[in-house]
């Protein structure tokens, strides 16, 4: 059963989508969330950013499971 | 009983002053077993760059997970190192040229622990919470700062 | 050309207030090619020692030596790391337990080199500089404060 | 010719000689003038302390030339 998911996005990821939030389809996990996005906002093909489930960094394709919180992190350059 | 840390606010809206600085030293006078203090500020540059000079830099943070990440990373500090105190404040929002953006400060009886923790916190902080510069340019146009 | 740089005075009468370490950081608010400052801060422990428990320490130095050596010292750190600013006080006579009698500050481009050149100032600062310090106790018996 | 010469002395030293200054016949060499405070002041013997000549700290014996400024250094112990 499909249902939406809700995504943040920060920095210059923001800026390529135009907004700091976005909601779709859930894709299923975060690979297809990624080329979803590439399909969407090509301008995001050529950055460097991550994803973050729960506010935890995943290193790996992981499953995207109902209820999660999404975020998109350009690098950090706080300091 | 070991008095339990909790998540602590370390964001600031706009620059951080010098009295503020001033606030937070004069804080630790009354705790006399302290021996040394390690400070670490962060100042806005003025740097040149292609598109334009930079006049400030604005700050945006995932809020909820750099609170959680700096929590996590005081709490390592605390375990590696034996100090008194620990207080981290980094801007938020516009911050301008000369102004300071990032407030470290760690104190213990020694002072190798305060100068080692307060380095490695600086480190950590850059690498590891989720903060990004927006340097505004005296073009009117911006680029996002990059942490070598 | 370059500025020749000559011997300053590093030497403070009593307690170095956090208004003065405020007031420093404020002066450097103009120079927008600093990105770091780092600061250490020493401050008087209340040690239980076997004679009594530490209430002050009364600062002595062979002041002309002192600021020599301070100034070689300046000089070899400059050569050494590429530093904007660098400034060193120092107490003399009586400073209470929870004051401050050591401030140190460098100021660099880049943290790295004003955070290390902080570290070397400080632990040359007290191996080199002939500066003695009487620890006053609640006894009215003093002990001379030994540097580890 | 012998000559006078003003020491400076310091810390914990000046405290066992009860002056921070004093005068004394150039015995002519630093390791001469340690066994001359020595004979006057004993409680120097079990003291930890080094020479400066002109505010140099010596490192082996040295001879002293009239006008040399001398001080007696107990170990430092500043910031």
């Amino acid at each position: 059963m499909p249902h939406t998911i809700h995504i943040k996005a920060f920095g210059m990821v923001a800026e390529t989508i135009g907004s700091d939030s976005l909601e779709m389809e859930n894709p299923g996990s975060s690979e297809a969330l990624k080329q979803q996005l590439f399909k969407q906002f090509p301008g995001l093909k050529s950055m460097k950013f991550s994803l973050a489930l729960d506010k935890k960094m995943i290193q790996s394709d992981t499953d995207i499971s109902q209820g999660k919180e999404i975020a998109l992190l350009p690098p950090f350059s706080g300091g | 009983m070991e008095k339990e840390r909790k998540p602590k606010n370390i964001f600031v809206q706009g620059a951080i002053s010098p009295e503020k600085i001033a606030h937070s030293i004069a804080a630790h006078q009354s705790k006399t077993d302290i021996g040394g203090h390690s400070i670490f500020l962060g100042q806005i540059r003025a740097d040149e760059k292609p598109e334009g000079k930079v006049i400030a830099i604005d700050y945006t943070a995932y809020e909820e997970m750099a609170l959680e990440k700096a929590f996590e990373i005081r709490e390592a500090i605390f375990e590696k190192y034996p100090l008194t105190c620990m207080h981290i404040y980094h801007s938020l929002g516009e911050v301008k040229v000369g102004e300071i953006c990032l407030f470290v400060f760690t104190s213990s009886k020694h002072r190798k622990a305060a100068m080692q923790a307060c380095d490695e916190l600086v480190e950590r902080i850059k690498a590891e919470l989720p903060i990004w510069g927006k340097e505004i340019l005296d073009t009117d146009n911006h680029v996002w700062k990059v942490n070598v």
